[in-house]
């Protein structure tokens, strides 16, 4: 039942980031505009490359949209609002995440076109950048659990959320899960300007629906992510967990469009430089920061 | 009060030193003081007779420690046999210097070798020390090999080579034999005065250290088989070096025989006594016959000087054998002034054939005749010395002689069959006198060709002929410093 | 200084004196000759009137040189010196023309001073030195002429001769000083038995040889070759004299038996040497082949023991033979040969020197009133009247024979009218010296009764008158003989045989040298064999240490270097497996492991 | 004997043999460290099953596992590096080629 | 026959055959991805027998290995498409007896050993977690922060190797 519920919701709430994107990217709040593209991609013909590696092409989308939903399986939207609490939860929505990179590796070899490909491979440059910032403020947000669990985790920051708690952790956390759902900064496998499209070249109609559906997923579990994480999940004094939920997932997704649109595009090799010469030893510094704090102010 | 005896000993050796470290000095200056320095080992050997030896045992004792662990010390001293044979040998290392200044090859390694080989002889003479006088012994041998080896004649490399290997692998059972009597002692020491006063070792192992002493001392007065050096080391030998070959350095043969075979173990001697007396006259007689059938006149006086030795030999023998002490007294007395007046006589021989070789470059008698015309003083120096050699009384060797002969007949009657050599002998040097001497003189040799002995030959020939008639004469100042010596020994 | 080193050192002073001066030869020889000849007569006076003296010196230890002055050394030593100093005076003569002088008359005077030591030796060592000096002193006078043919070989002969002859007396004097203990001869007179029956006969051998008895009797006559002077002073009076001496001296202690072979050995030596003499063409051979025999007739005086007898002849002798010598001498001078055919009729030439040789001749033969006779009868009357009579006297009487015979040919020979002689100078010199010897020779028999009383010693009288008529006659007989009929018959078939000297079988040639040199030979030939032998041990030593390094390289280093490769080639088979291909490589490791695992289960399950 | 433990068990040795047959039988480096990877695997997946079955208390057994993993991460870095630089050099990572080690 | 025993066995085929698979492929890219799906279904079969974390981190940390090795798969092979179907494989046989023999022995292995008991349960994941951790920093403090350090030395050796050399302008080239 909770399952169903959440797919559910997880299925409006990418309704509302489409909304949102459009919005964003076209300046017109029109509410309908993303079905009315949704039908146009379904009733296009969807072609098939030459000598396309079939199975690649045919599962990479569906992979996407797949590891999105395997994040969100951990992701407590209310204290009992959650399809499985498992003991290694923040872990598993990593390990999830994961797959968003075969998928796109997939997506990107599957049709076999260079543009595909190329975007494909620049996407695992970008995961090599972000994964050790995603990995290590998740440890600190650990340590001050005390547990893997999310429930566990939103619950430890009943006194104080972890935005103010360990600020440097949230920023690095925020900037990486831009970088892993290839939002605008980050958008270079996808972008029209740099490789026609990228991945998305190669696909059109049904899969590309798929493709997008699963993209926007995993912008809103990311954003539920960092909702459990930082800002105290359901926590909130007036509104119901579950209405404090929404809000917050809401404006953090607001806030990642539209972080984006004021940056120009970084190349992964950027993107990769900074990671590793600045964002890990800030990471290492926040996750040593949180040791003391912990520590001294249990 | 002085160390006489070490001086005398050790005065040639500080000579050699001089001598090398002056490597710029002209030969005259070297040979100089070759002359010199012997000159004063001859005062040295005048003073140490004229203190005259003691009743028994050594006199002019002196010893210092030297390996005291081991018992050897630097013993010297003499005796009636050693003190006559030390001034014989003084006397003839000055006459060698003088006749040999006359050398310029090399002259300051010559008067070297020599200074270093009469120190060695001495020393031999005066050691009391059985490890000193093996020393001094082997000493010796060095010298006198680069003396053939360098200033030799035709085929010396090979007779130095012969010489020094044969006496040397020679002188290996004397340290073998010297060991033996070592450890035979008991309070373990190498002093000859202990050995010869109580003879350490009898029975079986006397025999074989007598046995070992004899092998060295037959090849080193050549005895018979052990001879064949001798010859050929004369022959190639420059002319001073044969007159100390034969006039010292056989002597060590002798001597020791007396001093270590005799004296140390007496008893195996006695028993052995018999075969020695067998070895004394073959050697004697083959000698004899041997230089009777000789064509080169420095083979002939070489071969001679092993009949002499075998006198000796056969004296030594006949001693040990004497039991009445008087007979043995004249026995050792006769072979010791045999050795004296052989170093004498043969020297003054060797000399003569030097300086005939010098003129004529040829020791082949067939080659001379009626050179007494020519060289009128060498002819009868010559004369003289080959009736002293072959002992006609009134010379050197005849006391000598007649006493072994007296001594051998009372004590082994069948031995006096020896007394033919002196016969022998008298044939081959009338022969020889009458082949270069008399007869009608070649062309060959005229005045110009040869000249006669020129001062320095006679200065050095004149001692040697002069000490021979004087012993010949009167022996009685020897006779009784060795007699005071060999009438005393008593085993 | 006492008489008897005078009398030796007389001699021997001037000797060194005229060697160093090298001026007036002459004269220095006569001055010592004539002080030696005082000193022996101021000795015989001495002795005559009983005072007998003694010289020790210091010889070897415990064995003194004694040097006695008794009636008989007295007596010898004063007819040496006598006869000596007149021989000088001849030879001043004879050698005027030599340019030698200087060194004759020194060996001379060494020869005379010898003589006197030996006559007057008291003990054997002496005796024996003194022996020895003479037979040098006579090779060096023998070899005076060296230069002429055969003179050296004559000298060198005459030395060997007398030398080993010699070694009979070296070996007496050692068995009498052994047996009696000291080296003094007249105690060692007393020995007896065995030894003295050896050392008697080893005398006789010495005294052969010096007297130059029959077997030993060929190198007197080639001893001529030697100056006339030492002819006469030498091998007539002194030197040849020594072994009768030496037999008259030691006579009282010979056993009959040797006795009886000295008067043999003297027998036979008469007989031979005096048919040499009377085969002889030279005089001077023939006088010294006669001296041998009349020095066979002393012996057998003393072999039939009456020693005196021999004394006395030998005393007549010495002084007749010499005056023989010095005749022959001038003779030689005169004639420049010695050969009885140049000397055919010199005597005319010489009439005075011919009268005294035929006064010398007489008295040798044994004419009555001379000197000769009296000697030669007593030695019949001892041959007549010793034990085995049947032995001398013939032997005697034949040796008186022969002696007329060869004197009565010599004078026939000289005699004969023919040839011319050249002048003679210095005859006044040797003319002196001659007349005073044959006077002494003609009226010595004056002296002989004042020496027996000398000597104490009285000649038997029994069967003198027998001894006289027999010597008388054949004396007479072997003149007529002589005279009358030349050598070829009366010698016949022995004559080419006498004049090779009777040798037997080579005579001293080849029964003394041949075998010498024969030995001499052999171990010359075993010398080069020894020598051959000790080069050939060098050599084995050579070959045996390249063989040790031919070993070594060879074989054993050969056997490391195959080691080695077939180590190399294992290794290179060994580098294949390592191919460097990963996966072979990979493969191996896995089976390796393999192996590994499955050995260790094995070992797991079996323990 | 409880079946799960043999299937585990069997199961990684079916991935012994097949990384063992890859990492022999392929030419290209990669491809070795792909075969030598899934013997690493069938290695974590017996220690996961003896962990489970046998000691299921002891966290030890865990910590092996994660040791594994640190290896194969170890052996691909080193591995790659290798490759790219034998690449640079060479052009080609085929094994065939490398026999530079031939002793 | 348990669930438990159903998903071992189910997933431990499935990571038997994508082995299987990585090797069959001619298609390199395939191969990389049939490994990651490989080590995915043993991740998965850690989760199946309750070993959670392990199976969380195997999945999530062979994922990016196995990217990363399709990437250096496609740099460095001749045919990453795999169109050309070439065989890079030699010595075949020898490697197909050594794996069968390989497997057999450790198959023999497993069943002829006698384990001992088997526990049946096994502590909830979330208490495994906690020991795993207190296990890591606490007995085998050493040996994990060796592999610690393991891991950092052998980064910076493979970047030490893979980097380009500088063509120093050197200066004593002639």
């Amino acid at each position: 039942m909770t399952t169903v519920l959440i797919l559910l919701l997880l299925a409006i709430g990418a309704y509302f980031v489409a909304v949102l994107e459009a919005w964003v990217s076209k300046g017109r709040f029109q509410l309908a505009a993303p079905l009315f593209a949704a039908i146009a991609l379904l009733g296009r013909e969807s072609i098939l490359p030459r000598k396309p590696d079939r199975l690649f092409f045919e599962v990479g989308p569906v992979l996407l949209l797949l590891s999105a939903l395997l994040a969100a399986a951990v992701i407590p939207l209310t204290p009992n609002l959650i399809i499985t609490d498992l003991a290694t939860g923040a872990l598993f929505i990593n390990a999830a995440m994961v797959y968003v990179l075969v998928a796109l590796l997939m997506a990107g070899w599957g049709p076999d076109g260079a543009y595909g490909m190329i975007g494909g491979w620049r996407f695992l440059g970008q995961l090599i950048a972000y994964a050790m910032l995603i990995v290590m403020p998740l440890t600190a947000v650990a340590m001050r659990a005390e547990s893997l669990v999310t429930t566990q985790i939103v619950v430890s920051q009943a006194g104080l959320w972890n935005i103010i708690y360990q600020p440097l952790g949230f920023v690095l956390f925020f900037i990486a899960s831009m970088a892993l759902a290839f939002l605008p900064p980050f958008d270079m496998m996808i972008a029209k300007g740099e490789l026609a499209g990228g991945v998305e070249a190669e696909y059109t109609g049904m899969r590309l629906a798929v493709f997008r559906l699963g993209r926007l997923v995993l912008i809103i579990t990311l954003a539920s992510a960092i909702v459990i994480f930082y800002l105290g999940g359901w926590q909130g004094s007036g509104l119901p967990p579950w209405a404090w939920s929404a809000v917050k997932i809401l404006l953090v997704t607001a806030g990642m469009l539209l972080a984006g649109r004021f940056m120009p595009r970084i190349r992964e090799a950027h993107l990769l430089y900074w990671c590793w010469i600045l964002g890990i030893p800030l990471a290492l510094a926040n996750i040593f920061i949180v040791g003391i704090l912990v520590l001294e102010f249990p | 009060m002085y160390p006489i005896v070490s001086i005398t000993v050790f005065l040639p050796l500080l000579g050699a030193l001089l001598v090398l470290s002056m490597r710029k000095a002209p030969p005259q200056a070297v040979h100089a003081i070759g002359i010199i320095t012997s000159g004063f080992t001859l005062l040295g050997a005048l003073i140490m007779w004229f203190r005259g030896v003691n009743e028994t045992g050594f006199a002019q004792l002196e010893q210092i420690d030297w390996m005291p662990s081991i018992g050897a010390a630097y013993r010297v001293g003499v005796d009636g046999i050693s003190l006559p044979l030390v001034l014989l040998t003084a006397l003839l290392f000055f006459v060698t210097f003088i006749y040999s200044s006359k050398v310029r090859k090399q002259s300051h390694a010559f008067v070297a070798l020599m200074l270093l080989l009469e120190t060695a002889s001495i020393g031999a003479f005066t050691a009391l020390d059985a490890i000193l006088f093996y020393v001094f012994f082997e000493v010796s041998l060095v010298s006198m090999y680069f003396m053939i080896a360098e200033w030799g004649h035709e085929d010396r490399q090979r007779a130095a080579l012969m010489f020094f290997i044969y006496t040397f692998l020679g002188s290996l059972p004397l340290l073998l034999a010297i060991l033996g009597l070592y450890l035979g002692s008991d309070p373990h020491t190498f002093d000859m005065r202990v050995w010869i006063s109580n003879p350490p070792l009898d029975g079986m192992a006397a025999t074989l250290a007598l046995v070992a002493m004899l092998i060295t001392f037959a090849v080193k007065t050549p005895v018979f088989p052990f001879h064949t050096w001798l010859p050929a080391a004369h022959v190639q030998a420059p002319a001073a070096g044969s007159v100390i070959l034969a006039g010292v350095m056989l002597k060590f043969g002798t001597y020791g025989l007396i001093r270590f075979a005799l004296q140390m173990t007496p008893d195996a001697f006695r028993e052995a006594g018999l075969v020695i007396l067998g070895f004394g006259v073959v050697a004697a007689l083959y000698g004899a016959f041997a230089a009777l059938a000789q064509t080169d006149l420095k083979r002939l006086v070489a071969y001679t000087s092993i009949n002499h030795m075998g006198y000796i030999i056969v004296g030594v023998a006949i001693a040990a054998l004497a039991s009445d002490p008087a007979i043995r007294a004249i026995a050792l007395d006769g072979s010791v002034l045999q050795m004296i007046s052989h170093g004498l006589v043969t020297g003054a021989l060797f000399l003569l054939v030097g300086m005939l070789q010098d003129r004529a470059h040829t020791r082949e008698m067939d080659q001379f005749g009626g050179l007494l015309k020519v060289v009128p003083v060498l002819g009868w120096s010559f004369v003289l010395a080959a009736f002293a050699s072959l002992g006609l009384p009134g010379l050197a060797h005849f006391p000598a002689e007649f006493q072994i002969f007296l001594a051998t007949l009372q004590v082994e009657p069948f031995a006096i069959i020896v007394i033919i050599g002196i016969v022998i002998t008298a044939g081959l040097y009338l022969r020889a006198i009458a082949q270069i001497f008399l007869g009608e003189v070649g062309d060959k040799w005229t005045t110009t060709t040869m000249a006669d002995l020129s001062y320095r030959e006679l200065l050095a020939l004149g001692p040697l002929l002069a000490f021979t008639i004087v012993l010949g004469v009167a022996p009685a100042w020897v006779l009784d410093v060795i007699h005071k010596t060999t009438s005393a020994l008593q085993f | 200084m006492n008489l008897i080193a005078i009398a030796i050192l007389a001699p021997l002073f001037t000797a060194l004196l005229i060697l160093l001066l090298r001026r007036t030869p002459a004269l220095l020889a006569l001055l010592g000759a004539s002080v030696a000849c005082v000193a022996s007569l101021m000795l015989l006076a001495n002795v005559a009137n009983g005072i007998n003296s003694e010289l020790l010196l210091p010889g070897l230890p415990d064995m003194p040189l004694r040097l006695i002055a008794t009636p008989l050394t007295a007596l010898l030593s004063t007819l040496v010196s006598v006869i000596a100093s007149m021989v000088l005076v001849y030879a001043v003569g004879y050698m005027q023309q030599d340019n030698e002088k200087n060194r004759f008359f020194a060996t001379m005077l060494l020869f005379i001073s010898a003589m006197q030591t030996l006559v007057l030796a008291g003990d054997w060592i002496l005796l024996l030195s003194a022996w020895e000096l003479i037979g040098l002193s006579s090779y060096l006078l023998i070899g005076f002429w060296y230069r002429k043919p055969g003179v050296k070989v004559a000298a060198t002969r005459a030395f060997l001769v007398t030398r080993s002859a010699d070694l009979g007396l070296y070996i007496a004097a050692f068995i009498l000083i052994a047996s009696t203990g000291s080296s003094d001869i007249a105690s060692s007179l007393n020995t007896s038995g065995g030894a003295a029956i050896a050392a008697g006969l080893l005398l006789l051998v010495a005294a052969m040889g010096k007297s130059a008895q029959t077997p030993l009797h060929d190198w007197l006559q080639q001893a001529m070759a030697g100056p006339t002077p030492v002819s006469a002073l030498l091998h007539s009076a002194t030197l040849v004299a020594a072994g009768a001496i030496l037999l008259i001296r030691t006579a009282p202690m010979l056993p009959p038996e040797v006795l009886l072979v000295i008067g043999i050995v003297g027998g036979i030596t008469t007989v031979v040497t005096g048919l040499i003499a009377l085969g002889e063409s030279d005089l001077k051979r023939m006088l010294a082949a006669s001296t041998s025999s009349q020095y066979g007739l002393m012996l057998i005086a003393v072999g039939a023991g009456v020693p005196m007898a021999a004394l006395l002849h030998l005393i007549a002798h010495a002084a007749i033979k010499s005056s023989l010598f010095l005749g022959a001498g001038v003779f030689q001078h005169s004639r420049e040969s010695t050969l009885l055919e140049q000397l055919r009729g010199v005597g005319h030439d010489r009439p005075k020197i011919f009268l005294g040789f035929v006064l010398a001749a007489l008295a040798l033969a044994g004419i009555p009133p001379l000197s000769g006779f009296f000697s030669k009868d007593a030695i019949i009357a001892a041959s007549l009247n010793s034990a085995n009579i049947w032995i001398l006297l013939p032997f005697a009487l034949a040796g008186t024979l022969l002696t007329g015979g060869y004197m009565a040919r010599a004078l026939r020979i000289l005699w004969q009218k023919k040839g011319e002689s050249q002048p003679v100078n210095g005859l006044r010199w040797m003319g002196a010296g001659l007349g005073v010897l044959v006077t002494l020779a003609v009226i010595l028999a004056a002296f002989f009764p004042g020496i027996e009383s000398l000597l104490n010693f009285q000649l038997s009288e029994t069967s003198q008158i027998t001894a006289e008529i027999l010597g008388l006659s054949a004396a007479l007989t072997g003149l007529a003989l002589g005279w009358s009929i030349p050598r070829q018959r009366l010698l016949g078939p022995l004559l080419p045989w006498a004049n090779r000297g009777f040798a037997i079988a080579g005579g001293f040639d080849n029964l003394m040298v041949r075998p010498a040199l024969a030995i001499a030979g052999g171990c010359e030939k075993l010398e080069r064999i020894l020598y051959a032998g000790v080069l050939a041990t060098g050599h084995l030593g050579l070959r045996l240490a390249r063989a040790a390094r031919h070993n070594d390289e060879q074989r054993i280093d050969a056997a490391i270097f195959s080691f080695v490769r077939s180590t190399i080639n294992l290794g290179s088979k060994a580098r294949k497996l390592q191919s460097g291909l990963i996966h072979r490589e990979l493969a191996i490791s896995t089976v390796a492991s393999a192996m590994i695992l499955v050995f260790m289960l094995i070992t797991l399950l079996v323990y | 004997m409880s079946p799960e433990l043999i299937i585990a068990l069997i199961s990684g040795a079916a991935l012994f043999g097949v990384g063992i047959y890859g990492a022999l039988s392929q030419t290209n480096l990669v491809m070795i460290m792909m075969g030598i990877e899934l013997i690493l695997a069938g290695a974590m997946v017996n220690l996961v099953a003896f962990w489970r079955y046998l000691h299921p208390d002891v966290a030890a057994g865990q910590m092996f596992v994660l040791i594994i993993m640190t290896v194969m991460a170890i052996e691909m870095a080193v591995g790659f590096a290798v490759a790219i630089a034998r690449f640079r050099a060479i052009g080609s990572v085929e094994m065939e080629e490398a026999t530079e080690l031939k002793g | 026959m348990t669930a438990q025993m159903f998903f071992i066995g189910f997933f431990g085929l499935a990571g038997v055959w994508f082995g299987i698979v990585v090797f069959r492929t001619y298609s390199m890219v395939r191969s990389a991805l049939a490994l990651l799906f490989s080590q995915t279904a043993l991740g998965a079969m850690f989760l199946s027998m309750q070993a959670e974390f392990l199976g969380v981190l195997q999945i999530m940390m062979m994922a990016t290995e196995m990217s990363i090795m399709a990437i250096f798969m496609v740099m460095f092979m001749m045919d990453p498409g795999g169109l050309g179907e070439m065989d890079m494989t030699h010595q075949k046989r020898l490697s197909l007896g050594v794996g069968i023999t390989a497997f057999v022995s450790a198959v023999a292995v497993a069943v002829f050993v006698d384990w001992g008991p088997l526990a049946t349960t096994a502590p909830d994941a979330v208490q495994q977690t906690a020991d795993l951790g207190l296990e890591l920093l606490g007995r085998s403090m050493l040996i994990f922060e060796t592999a610690g350090v393991t891991i950092l030395t052998a980064m910076i050796a493979a970047t030490a190797v893979a980097i380009q050399p500088v063509k120093k302008a050197s200066c004593h080239e002639s």
